[in-house]
């Protein structure tokens, strides 16, 4: 081990790490300050919904007069803060995060495949981080067409938008990076015996995420780059003829199409939510798995679902287009594909769920928030059928209830199956442990403030009030019976995020507590808990590299001395 | 792999080189050949498939590549055709546009 | 489950034809939803109970034996189809294929902007006049609706206010001269984008006058507020004000309201004629 | 700790690392082409008329340009096929060669593209879809082309002195160097017809 006894320098040993766990540190780090970034433009945001055109208290002198939030940055906020949850935060701490600790520890390497392809990832996603924000100061403000930045109104929109553009490239680009890593470093690096059936399901679905994101993410990349070219060039790529913008005939050439733009960005922005839930799943399964004491149930089922689930979200991306004059045959292919990817989900969750059944249920924080995810995403889950079929769609399309739809995949399901990733690995990070209690209040707190939030927003969408909307949908008629819901959600928005303080004390009165010198603290199975210290060794992870003999989840095993049976047990 | 392999695997580099040539040269001359547009773009298309196939499988050495590179070709390229109908798809999209 | 639906905000009316089909689908969908959440709901409630360390000291590893679950997965699936074949297929059918033509419909073309909808009407002809970029003039024709052409004479021309017959088929071509939006009838279940350099039909057939709307609203949060159009896909900054109002009227109430248009036109074109510098005395 | 299989196979795939990641980042390739292709199909049906390429580009010198990048994919592989064989001297001859090639190709590009924008009135990428397609495909295929360059040239001069401590790690890298390479001769080759034939 030569390596951990080198002279490091602050700077090589914690910046230009290409180790994988210091990039999964840094990524992590990151990734939780993008999160209480986009959490802050949404609570800016929230203010303006509850009470439209008054003045911002504490903050109001720097967004506009009178301390009045102006329309334009409200949609600034908007599309900053889906932009920044997803591409900046979620994605990131879930697979650039997680991803890149415990892959390799999981399945028994010594590194990721290429450790320097590894650090320039993480450098390009901090890069792409920040020229993403810098659109907030130049002209005009950050980019304002919402997260989806549909052309012709991107392509007018002020220079954010550019920025903006600039931006994805570069995430895409370390996003390409990191995928290329995790798929050789699962393919080429397990350990002897670790056969893909033998394999933890949070690798598994690392694994097709990585998919994902590398077939996925490029045309996003090849249409961002035309859409620079209409902004910067005039070129007419999605831009039809004979525009009038403001009175003024827009100078394109026309020709093209907004449409294409429309086709190309949910050509990866479907599979894209998918990249957001699966690293959820694999982390809510290895909590499961190690709370229940018992090995999940249908590990094959699981498997097969989880693939299913990525091919089959190529083929779904249409769903976000009915309204756009989509004919019969097409309309029915693509609700029949989105019904069909809706099974292999209610599989996943069928498993976890059975996987219940005959366990001794342990209620620490990680597993908490790890069944606090399976009704949360149920009902997100759920909440996604009446949106597949074109025909309710065309009631509930763009209101509300799509964002209540999407945020309960997203918030108090993957966030929350986050959340239960890091409490549960904290202790094998630092060698320490965290706080019960206030794990405990965190969760119980979070859990209803979510749903004080997005629970309501059901309701208003349902009363057909449309998203994106700067006063709330105060102006029109059909929001009457429930604008003053949007007080409602606004409070427990900020009462969410006052609860976020218990998991920041939390953070910080555990990082400062003593090791407790345990290695293996929830009697896990699988290497990461058992062939490794805690917190694991520099460069090289392993003393010895272990053998795997067993299946992921040998918990209970009928006849063994312990409970648990660790994958590189060979008795 | 041993010289004797390596130096076979020369002549047929050799081989597809010329090939190339030829079937670019070919390629030009279909565009003068007055076929119809559509007759056209197909033929074009095929020939170009050839030059293709033949750089991946001789120059990239596909033709004996290991499985997990065939996999991993196979979910392109099947994630490749999705993207390449997404247009056609689109057409048949539109309901009605007058 | 609609009544459910309708206590939570859910518009109480359906004022088109297409509407309660929609709703149907809508209830019927949100009952599959229901039963799974609830039944699914008390199975992991009770599993948490049962199961828990304290009363369940050892767990069993092989767990759950039977297989009832997966017969809960095929039914989630056959459900589905039924929904799919029986409801969501015929009733988008509907809503793209049975375009009424201009003869049995009334044909009204509607052109976005931001931030407003301009109604263009092709009046008792039942021609569209043409239009021309060149012609656009903000103030005075959005449009750009060239009044030379003979079957632009009697085009009726309107911002925000989209006035239809009760009980006719309505065509509503549907057309942008800027960004994409989204025209939307909440109360008739009608929403379609606006795309940039398309001109998309949707069609709908009212079940209610605005009068007998206004009836029904008594006594709500939403009384005296007629129907609306709003836009529902991001356009901009004024993308929260972009509305605009539609009235239903009887056959007689639209007629009149329609020669009363005429006759606005009428005046309007001769006011044109001696328009020489009235305004600079 | 050594990363294994850095340079020799992994015996149940049989390859070694960085072919399967060059492999990897060749389909997130053929995905940004792909959604350039299915752009222009897009573009191109959704309107009446759309240019033939003879209208506005030069066929012979494009066709030359076919030429030469498929020379310098020969002349790539036999590169590696010499370090096969141990013998560096052809080995640094050919990777010259194929320097000069993607050198010969991109000044002939210089002269197309040139000859565009002198054109009165100027074809610009704002003209029509047409050109534009052109200029963003041609242009980012030009980007991979100098980026190969870099690398080949990196190979060629500085990098090649790996040859002497690690030959198998060198020839495997000139491997992968040249997967990319034949990968981007690979693109114009569909290039040329959709865009200047058809
Ligand atoms: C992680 C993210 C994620 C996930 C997993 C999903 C999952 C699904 N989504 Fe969602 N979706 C988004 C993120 C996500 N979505 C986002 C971000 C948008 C908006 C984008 C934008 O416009 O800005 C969106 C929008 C969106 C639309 C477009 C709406 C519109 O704009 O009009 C549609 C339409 O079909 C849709 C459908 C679905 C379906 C059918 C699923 C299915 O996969 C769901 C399948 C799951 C289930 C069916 C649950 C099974 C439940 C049980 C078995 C019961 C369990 C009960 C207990 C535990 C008590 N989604
Ligand atoms: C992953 C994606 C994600 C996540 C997690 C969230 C989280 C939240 N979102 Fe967001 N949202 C989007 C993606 C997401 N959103 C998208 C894509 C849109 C559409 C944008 C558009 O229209 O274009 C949107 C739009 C959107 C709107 C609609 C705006 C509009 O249409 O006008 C609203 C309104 O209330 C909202 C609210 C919230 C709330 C209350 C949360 C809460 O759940 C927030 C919870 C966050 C936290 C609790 C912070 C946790 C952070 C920490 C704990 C940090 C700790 C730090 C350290 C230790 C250093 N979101
Ligand atoms: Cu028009 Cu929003
Ligand atoms: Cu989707």
């Amino acid at each position: 081990m030569s390596d951990n006894h080198h002279h490091q320098s602050f700077w090589t040993k914690y910046i230009w790490s290409t180790d994988h766990k210091v990039i999964g540190i840094q990524y992590a780090i990151t990734s939780l300050l993008w999160l209480l970034i986009g959490f802050g433009l949404m609570a800016i945001m929230r203010y303006q919904l509850a009470y439209p055109g008054t003045p911002v208290p504490f903050i109001g002198n720097f967004l506009g007069e009178g301390g009045i939030l102006p329309a334009e940055m409200y949609n600034s906020l908007g599309a900053m803060h889906g932009t920044i949850m997803i591409f900046l935060g979620v994605v990131p701490l879930a697979f650039g995060a997680f991803g890149n600790y415990f892959v390799p520890l999981q399945i028994g390497a010594v590194d990721m495949a290429f450790p320097k392809l590894n650090a320039a990832s993480y450098w390009t996603y901090f890069l792409g981080s920040v020229i993403m924000v810098t659109g907030f100061f130049v002209p005009g403000g950050a980019a304002n067409s919402g997260w989806t930045s549909y052309p012709p109104l991107a392509t007018t929109a002020t220079m954010g938008q550019t920025v903006w553009l600039w931006g994805m490239v570069m995430l895409i680009t370390s996003s390409l990076l990191g995928s290329v890593n995790i798929l050789v470093t699962v393919i080429q690096l397990r350990a002897e015996g670790m056969t893909w059936m033998k394999l933890p399901i949070f690798v598994w679905t690392q694994f097709i995420t990585a998919f994902l994101l590398l077939l996925a993410f490029p045309p996003l990349e090849a249409a961002a780059v035309l859409q620079l070219m209409d902004r910067i060039i005039d070129t007419s790529f999605f831009m039809p003829t004979g525009l009038v913008v403001s009175g003024e005939v827009l100078p394109n050439a026309g020709g093209g199409s907004p449409l294409l733009w429309q086709h190309l960005f949910w050509f990866l922005a479907h599979p894209e939510v998918y990249v957001l839930i699966l690293p959820a799943f694999g982390i809510v399964t290895e909590v499961i798995a190690n709370n229940t004491r018992k090995p999940i149930k249908g590990y094959k089922s699981l498997v097969y679902a989880m693939i299913f689930l990525g091919f089959m979200s190529f083929i779904v991306w249409a769903h976000h287009m009915y309204l756009t004059g989509m004919g019969t045959t097409i309309g029915a292919f693509f609700q029949t594909t989105t019904m069909i990817i809706s099974i292999p989900s209610v599989v996943i969750l069928t498993a976890l769920l059975l996987s219940l059944w005959g366990g001794s249920i342990r209620f620490n924080t990680p597993m908490l928030f790890a069944l606090g995810f399976l009704p949360m995403f149920g009902i997100g889950g759920l909440t996604g059928l009446p949106l597949g079929l074109a025909a309710a769609d065309i009631y509930l399309h763009d209101t509300y209830y799509v964002i209540g739809h999407f945020h309960y995949v997203v918030a108090p399901g993957t966030i929350f199956a986050l959340f239960a990733g890091i409490y549960y690995w904290f202790p094998k990070i630092t060698g320490k442990r965290t706080n019960e209690t206030l794990g405990k209040l965190h969760f119980f707190t979070s859990f209803v403030c979510m749903n004080g939030v997005f629970m309501p927003m059901f309701i208003t969408g349902l009363a057909g009030v449309s998203r994106r909307l700067w006063d709330g949908g105060e102006s029109y008629a059909h929001a009457a019976g429930v604008f003053q819901l949007n007080e409602f959600m606004s409070i427990f928005a900020w009462l969410l995020g006052v609860s976020q303080l218990f998991f920041i004390a939390n953070m910080i009165i555990s990082l400062r507590s003593k090791k407790t010198g345990e290695i293996n603290p929830w009697n896990a199975t699988t290497v990461d808990w058992t062939d490794t210290s805690s917190p694991p060794l520099g460069h090289g992870n392993f003393e010895t590299v272990p053998t795997i003999y067993r299946g992921p989840y040998e918990y209970s095993v009928p006849g063994a001395k312990s409970d648990y049976l660790p994958q590189s047990n060979k008795g | 792999m041993s010289p004797e392999e390596v130096k076979h695997h020369i002549k047929t580099y050799i081989i597809v080189f010329v090939a190339l040539m030829f079937l670019t040269v070919v390629t030009v001359a279909i565009s003068y050949l007055d076929i119809g547009v559509v007759p056209g773009i197909a033929l074009g298309l095929f020939v170009a498939s050839i030059k293709a196939s033949l750089v991946a499988c001789y120059f990239m050495h596909l033709i004996d590549e290991r499985t997990t590179i065939y996999w991993t070709l196979i979910a392109t390229a099947i994630s490749f055709l999705i993207l390449i109908f997404l247009p056609i798809g689109a057409m048949l999209a539109q309901a009605r546009v007058y | 489950m609609l009544e459910i639906l309708r206590k939570l905000g859910f518009p109480t009316v359906s004022a088109s034809t297409q509407g309660p089909e929609i709703d149907n689908i809508i209830s019927l969908v949100h009952w599959l939803m229901l039963i799974l959440f609830v039944g699914w709901g008390i199975y992991f409630i009770y599993t948490l109970i049962r199961f828990r360390a304290s009363r369940q000291p050892k767990a069993d590893y092989q767990g759950v034996k039977n297989h009832y679950s997966t017969y809960a997965e095929v039914g989630v699936a056959l459900v589905e189809v039924a929904l799919l074949i029986g409801f969501a297929f015929p009733i988008w059918a509907s809503r793209v294929n049975d375009v009424p033509n201009s003869l049995d419909s009334i044909q009204i073309r509607v052109v976005g902007q931001q931030f407003a909808w301009n109604i263009h009407y092709p009046g008792p002809d039942n021609i569209f006049g043409a239009t021309k970029v060149e012609l656009v003039d903000e103030a005075e024709n959005p449009i750009g609706l060239d009044r030379s052409d003979a079957n632009a004479k009697d085009d009726v021309f309107t911002i925000n206010q989209l006035h239809i017959p009760v009980d006719r088929p309505i065509n509503i071509l549907l057309s942008t001269k800027d960004v994409i939006h989204n025209f939307k009838l909440p109360e008739f279940r009608v929403s379609q984008d606006a795309i940039s350099g398309m001109e998309i039909p949707v069609w709908f057939k009212a079940t209610m006058t605005s009068q007998e709307f206004l009836e029904t609203t008594k006594g709500t949060a939403r009384d005296g507020m007629g129907f609306e159009i709003a836009c529902a896909q991001l356009c901009g900054l004024g993308h929260y004000r972009m509305k605009g109002y539609l009235t239903v009227h009887d056959d007689i109430g639209y007629q009149q309201w329609m020669s009363e248009q005429q006759e606005y036109l009428l005046e309007e074109l001769s006011d044109d004629e001696d328009d020489w510098g009235d305004d600079e005395w | 700790m050594e990363i294994p299989f850095n340079v020799k196979e992994r015996p149940d795939t049989g390859l070694y690392n960085g072919k399967l990641g060059v492999w990897f980042f060749l389909a997130s390739e053929v995905m940004l082409f792909g959604g350039l292709f299915s752009a222009y199909i897009f573009l191109r049906n959704g309107v009446e008329y759309w240019p033939h390429g003879t209208d506005y580009l030069d066929v012979p010198l494009a066709t030359l340009n076919t030429l030469f990048l498929i020379s310098s994919s020969v002349t790539m592989v036999m590169s590696w096929a010499s370090l096969k064989l141990n013998d560096f001297k052809k080995f640094k001859l050919y990777c010259g060669v194929t320097l000069l090639f993607a050198l010969a190709f991109l000044v002939v590009k210089y002269f197309e593209y040139s000859a565009k924008f002198a054109h009165d009135p100027p074809y610009l990428p704002s003209t029509n879809n047409f050109l534009g397609i052109y200029f963003t495909m041609t242009g980012l295929h030009v980007l991979h082309i100098l980026g190969g360059m870099l690398v080949i040239g990196y190979y060629f001069g500085p990098g090649s002195k790996m040859w002497n401590t690690e030959p198998e790690r060198f020839t495997n890298r000139i491997e992968i160097v040249g997967l990319y390479w034949h990968f981007v001769d690979l693109v114009w080759i569909f290039l040329f017809p959709v865009l200047y034939l058809l």
